[in-house]
């Protein structure tokens, strides 16, 4: 299995406080890997760092061998890298569609096109309706996004981080606020995601965890405490005392 | 049978109106659109103006060469754009014969298109930069130029002991204006001059005080718009450069006479030069600073008030030499050349330039009873705005 | 839903947000109706035009893309004075001209771009005003080639087309302003509703997300910045031409302020707002200024204040009823 | 240049003492209130009535601005501005010059359009030199006032209760309204403070600046650059922020007068490009 993401000796400190302490992690190919580690261990630092947000102190990241440390955001969306939030950050004035036709024609290449009429562009059209169906949001997209309820809205995020056709999808905790009765749709979504597709998952609950995760890394206080299989991780003493023991999932 | 003879008067009133046109020109009013700044940063030139014009019509009576004079009056807020389109819309909508106002030179000028195209004539009321008349042949002034009352004062100081002068000039085209005629004069008649320009939003003046204050000149020469002068006046006490032996000279805007009075005596002693002073001491000059007064109470007429009545006195004159033709070539042609004597002292309108022909007076400022007061000691006869005249 | 019948309804929705709404065509037909029906005030129409140009560029940038600026009287001045200098020493030709002043304040817009990028609101609104205020001197100081306070002289424009001729009652400076505004507005209205349009509403709404889906935020801004300041300059080029006269009044705050209120009174982000807010401003601040001359601007502050207080709701919502009667109106006449 | 160094310091001094109010309403409400020269002028005007009209010395006048203002600005914000809290930047800046306009065309009504004086008591009048620096007595008035002020509002913002309460409340007005602190209460007194401060401010400046009824549009943008160089999270940014532009303005009028017009205008933005969060600003996510 080849990697398709990788970081060497990545670290971020704010002032005194290190957040992320040199950092060595690998994404394989077609991965369901989750990131896992109490609050405050600097998970979303580091998808931060991964998905140019916030630039590194020092270290290293590679996108299938490219060194991206110092590219842009939307340039590591272009090369296949693309990202949910914890907090649902949506175009709120737009519809659904709006908002995939929008990432669909970034990818496109079309964005910077001021006079080309959306409709017209059969590609485009085509392309859109596709991920509409596939995430189930056909039936809501003329409506604002704003109007739409929390676990739609969640749908909606994980759609429009997909229809940047990633190679790479980090979902940073996609389960994070969503009430019970809609749960069940949002796993379905993220268990049918494409296996060419490597995803990272940043997630608090331990359920979705251990039945989507084929391997998993813990993070403390900015370090990587441990790496392996889900089986492995629940049994790992360190892990359990520094993680797990806590309490289950708080 | 009524309307039968209605309809024949009519008609013959048509008819008549048809063969002589002065009867039907007794029965219009002629307009006259008065643009001023009412509002806006210049508001205090508007009201002096537009109080001035409403007390000509109250003294003088509102007919002249048999027509009404009928006033119109609308507010630019000192914005040149709107003082063309208001022009504008007085000369195509409102069918005005004369247009005046006029509180700063870019408003005039601005203006000066629409006088020409239209062939109204354009009373510049209060605008002073010397090229204004220039713009148009259908501009006629009733106020005053710069180097018309800064060149006697550069006279004056050469002639009083003064060899050494700093000017300190507001930076827009009056100030450059009365810095330059100030300068060249006094240089010529054998003086030194430094000189510096304030930017035109400028609160505090202490910087160029304390360079006119190491500099340590005879006098200083000073132009900033009237709304400012106190301030500056103030400042140049607070600095102590009267007790070191600076004179303070300028043209008469520094010392308004609108705003003289709550100066206090920071203005005291400074010595200008200008066109009129409410302390003219003339009878024709007492009757109307009482009747302003007591129709504005609280204001004193200022220079800006006399631009504004003189501006309708010269329209008055000017339709009863026409015998009421409102037209406007006939105007301007009856306009130049007219002379009379206005509560500044004889005036003429220089019939080669169109501009006034006025006295300017030296004056110190004093103490008249309780109140603070220009008061003339010296008068120069006849004073023709010299940018125009040496051409 | 089977793929080939969602594609249909998305082009459908997709196209719908772009239809001409009846409403819009009452509008422009009574734009151009004006003419005819108020030959006494074709000034006002033609000063209603300029003003609506320039809120139409602020709403590009502020409605569509969430820039908020102080400072917007820096681009029709600078559009001003490239048009009136070039009529003065180099062709009188309008359309020159024209292209003069928003090549001018684009290349500004362009230029000083890179300071809006950054940045809260606040500091956004204080860079933009810096700009402006240090342009303003700048004309002042420049009085050889500017005018300085009193003004740029001597501007004369060659007729329109070399047909129509500038005249005093100002019927070809409407037909010229409105025409310029309108074509203007029909390239605004195709940006808008581009995959470029669609981006800059994604920044506006989001720029964490609108970066994250792969717009390159700084460049489509940057980009829009320009644009929206090359429509500034067709004001400005309009305004010198059609008073034939530039003076630095152009770039002072007032003017910014004046363009805020405007916009604000039509409601940003649908292009209609800045000319209907124009339409309004104009004839508010005439209808004051015609009752109390002294003292409109009061009477325009507690408008404002008013308006904001709440009175906005209301008349956006009287509009809006107005638009759907149009529109059920336009339907039932196609039908 | 010592003395030019004098000037720019007490110049800076009003600006503090202008701006600071504005600083703090805008950090703690979040609310950009462009009308606050409106209460400038306001504190302006009342000295110079209760001089002119009330025979009152200079000295009683100066904390008559101050109440005045303060009263003003306290029934206001109950009334009008509170409402504009939840409201976009936008609608509050468009709020906020409605109320400038208003506070001009009404002024101008009232008062007239002219320039208003104030007769300063002998005791401040004029200058001494002091190793040949020449020192105005009213600057130096004015700079022992100010800085009285900000020594002391410095001290009741880090030492006091109150000070406290309101430093919880600009981080975070959820939070604090938690932890049981009455904030709203704490605005409307912070907003009175600031007016008044403002108030007081426009009196001690009517020497220095002047007054009409255009003030509060003539120095809208003085404040708004001490409060946005300076920041508004504490009392040392915007005093800092008011110290620089006072003296770079003051000093460089004098150095280079040619240019004097830009300067101000050029500092900010130079500094509000490499600094664009304030000059003291606390990082803050």
């Amino acid at each position: 299995m080849s990697a398709v993401l990788q970081t060497f000796d990545l670290s971020k400190s704010f002032g005194g406080i290190t957040a992320t302490d040199h950092v060595d992690f690998t994404l394989a190919k077609g991965a369901r890997h989750a990131l896992i580690g109490p609050n405050g261990a600097g998970k979303t630092t580091f998808v931060n760092q991964l998905t140019g947000v916030l630039r590194p102190s020092s270290g290293r990241i590679e996108l299938m061998g490219e060194d991206i440390t110092r590219l842009p955001r939307e340039a590591r969306v272009k090369r296949g890298l693309a990202r949910t939030f914890q907090i649902n950050q949506l175009f709120g004035t737009m519809t659904p569609l709006e908002m995939i036709a929008l990432v669909t024609s970034e990818r496109l290449g079309r964005g910077s096109h001021p006079f080309r009429a959306l409709d017209r562009d059969l590609e485009l059209v085509g392309q859109t309706a596709e991920i509409l169906t596939r995430f189930r949001i056909d039936d809501i997209m003329d409506r604002r996004i704003a109007t739409l309820p929390y676990g739609k809205q969640r749908q909606i995020e994980i759609a429009a981080a997909f229809a940047a056709r990633p190679s790479v999808l980090l979902l940073d905790e996609p389960a994070a606020g969503v009430p019970e009765a809609e749960r069940r749709d949002l796993m379905q979504t993220v268990a049918a995601l494409p296996d060419d597709v490597s995803v990272l998952l940043i997630e608090h609950d331990m359920d979705l965890v251990f039945r989507f995760a084929t391997r998993i890394t813990v993070l403390v206080n900015g370090r990587v405490l441990a790496e392996g299989t889900p089986e492995e991780m629940a049994h790992d003493p360190a892990v359990r005392a520094a993680y797990l023991g806590e309490g289950a999932h708080a | 049978m009524t309307v039968r003879r209605t309809l024949l008067g009519g008609m013959l009133g048509l008819a008549l109106a048809a063969s002589t046109s002065g009867f039907a020109l007794a029965q219009e009013a002629v307009k006259i659109g008065l643009i001023l700044p009412m509002t806006g940063p210049f508001a205090s030139t508007g009201k002096q103006i537009d109080a001035a014009v409403k007390l000509f019509l109250a003294r003088e009576g509102a007919t002249h060469g048999g027509r009404k004079l009928e006033v119109i009056l609308k507010d630019d807020a000192g914005n040149a754009d709107a003082t063309r389109r208001l022009a504008q819309e007085l000369v195509v909508n409102d069918k005005v014969s004369v247009l005046a106002g006029f509180g700063l030179t870019p408003l005039a000028m601005a203006t000066a298109q629409i006088a020409t195209q239209a062939k109204v004539p354009e009373i510049v009321m209060a605008a002073a930069t010397a090229s204004i008349t220039e713009a148009s042949p259908y501009i006629v002034r009733t106020s005053f130029t710069l180097p018309q009352a800064s060149e006697p004062m550069a006279h004056w100081a050469a002639k009083n002991g003064v060899k050494k002068v700093f000017t300190v000039v507001t930076d827009y085209g009056p100030g450059i204006d009365a810095e330059t005629s100030f300068a060249n004069t006094f240089k010529e008649a054998g003086g030194t001059v430094e000189s510096v320009r304030i930017p035109l939003r400028n609160p505090d003046f202490a910087p160029f005080l304390q360079r006119v204050s190491e500099a340590k000149p005879d006098a200083l020469f000073v132009f900033v718009p009237s709304g400012v002068g106190a301030q500056f006046m103030k400042q140049f006490i607070e600095r102590g450069l009267d007790k070191a032996g600076v004179k303070l000279i300028g043209t008469g805007d520094v010392v308004d006479d609108d705003i003289l009075e709550g100066m206090g005596d920071v203005a005291l002693g400074a010595i200008t030069t200008h066109h009129y002073s409410a302390a003219h001491d003339s009878p024709a000059n007492k009757a109307f600073v009482e009747a302003f007064q007591k129709a504005n109470p609280g204001m004193r007429p200022n220079f800006m008030a006399v631009g504004g009545y003189d501006g309708m006195k010269l329209i008055a004159k000017a339709l009863d030499a026409t015998k009421g033709d409102a037209s406007g070539d006939k105007l301007i042609a009856a306009m130049k050349g007219a002379s009379w004597e206005s509560v500044r002292g004889p005036v003429k309108i220089d019939p080669d330039t169109r501009d006034i022909i006025q006295n300017i007076y030296v004056r110190k400022t004093q103490k008249l009873g309780s109140e603070l007061h220009n008061v003339e000691f010296e008068t120069i006869k006849d004073v023709k705005d010299p940018v125009k005249a040496r051409k | 839903m089977t793929m080939p019948v969602l594609e249909t309804r998305v082009r459908q929705a997709l196209f719908a947000s772009r239809r001409w709404h009846p409403a819009e065509i009452v509008f422009w037909c009574l734009a151009f109706a004006a003419f005819l029906l108020f030959p006494r005030n074709l000034l006002l129409l033609n000063e209603i035009a300029i003003l609506a140009l320039f809120a139409l560029s602020l709403d590009l940038i502020l409605g569509y893309a969430g820039i908020v600026s102080l400072g917007h009287a820096a681009f029709l001045g600078m559009g001003a004075y490239a048009a009136g200098l070039l009529a003065k020493h180099v062709t009188a030709d309008p359309f020159a001209g024209l292209l003069a002043g928003m090549g001018a304040a684009g290349l500004l817009g362009l230029v000083t771009s890179p300071l809006v990028l950054r940045g809260t609101d606040l500091t956004r609104l204080m860079i933009t005003l810096g700009v402006a205020l240090i342009l303003y001197e700048l004309a002042n100081s420049f009085s050889t080639l500017t005018g300085g306070a009193d003004g740029l002289q001597g501007i004369m424009m060659a007729p329109v087309l070399g047909l129509f001729d500038f005249d005093i009652f100002g019927r070809t400076a409407y037909l010229y302003s409105l025409s310029v505004l309108f074509l203007l507005f029909l390239i605004a209205r195709r940006v808008v509703h581009s995959p470029f349009g669609l981006s800059l509403r994604a920044i506006r709404d989001n720029p964490l997300r609108a970066a994250a889906s792969g717009v390159p935020n700084d460049r489509r801004l940057a980009a829009v910045y320009t644009l929206a300041a090359a429509y500034a300059g067709a004001a400005g080029a309009l305004l010198a031409q059609t008073t034939q006269f530039v003076s630095l009044d152009v770039l002072d705050f007032h003017r910014s302020a004046d363009l805020m209120l405007v916009l604000i009174i039509g409601g940003a982000g649908y292009l209609y707002g800045g000319l209907i807010g124009a339409i309004a401003f104009k004839l508010l601040q005439d209808l004051i200024a015609s009752f109390t001359p002294q003292y409109w601007m009061f009477w325009i502050g507690l408008f404002l204040v008013l308006f904001v207080l709440g009175g906005r709701e209301m008349i956006h919502g009287a509009v809006k009823a107005a638009a759907a009667r149009f529109a059920r109106l336009g339907k039932g006449a196609a039908r | 240049m010592l003395t030019i160094l004098f000037d720019g310091i007490a110049y800076g001094m009003v600006l503090f003492v202008l701006g600071c109010g504005l600083s703090v309403t805008m950090g703690l409400m979040n609310f950009v209130n462009l009308a606050h020269g409106a209460f400038a002028m306001l504190g302006g005007y009342v000295a110079v009535l209760a001089m002119q009209r009330l025979g009152l010395p200079f000295l009683a006048s100066l904390p008559l601005a101050f109440l005045a203002a303060a009263l003003v600005g306290v029934v206001l914000e109950r009334l009008i501005y509170r409402p504009m809290y939840t409201k976009s930047h936008l609608d509050q800046v468009m709020f906020s010059i409605g109320l400038v306009f208003m506070a001009v065309a009404g002024t101008d009504w009232l008062m007239g359009s002219t320039q208003q004086f104030i007769r300063l008591p002998d005791w401040l009048q004029g200058r001494f030199e002091v190793a040949g620096i020449g020192i105005g007595r009213y600057r130096l008035f004015v700079i022992v006032v100010c800085g009285l002020l900000a020594v002391s509002l410095q001290w009741g913002f880090t030492r006091t209760r109150f000070g406290s309460r309101l430093r919880a409340a600009v981080d975070d007005a959820r939070v604090a309204r938690g932890l049981g602190i009455p904030v709203n209460r704490l605005f409307a007194l912070t907003f009175a403070l600031g007016s008044g401060l403002a108030g007081l401010g426009g009196a001690l400046g009517i020497e220095l600046m002047g007054l009409d009824p255009t003030f509060p549009l003539k120095f809208m943008i003085y404040f708004l650059i001490v409060v946005t160089v300076g920041g508004t999270s504490s009392i040392t940014g915007p005093f800092f922020a008011a110290m620089l532009l006072g003296v770079a303005d003051v000093v460089g009028k004098y150095l280079v007068p040619q240019v004097g017009a830009f300067i101000i205008y050029a500092l900010m933005v130079v500094l509000l490009i490499t600094r664009p969060h304030g000059l003291f600003a606390r990082a803050r996510a």
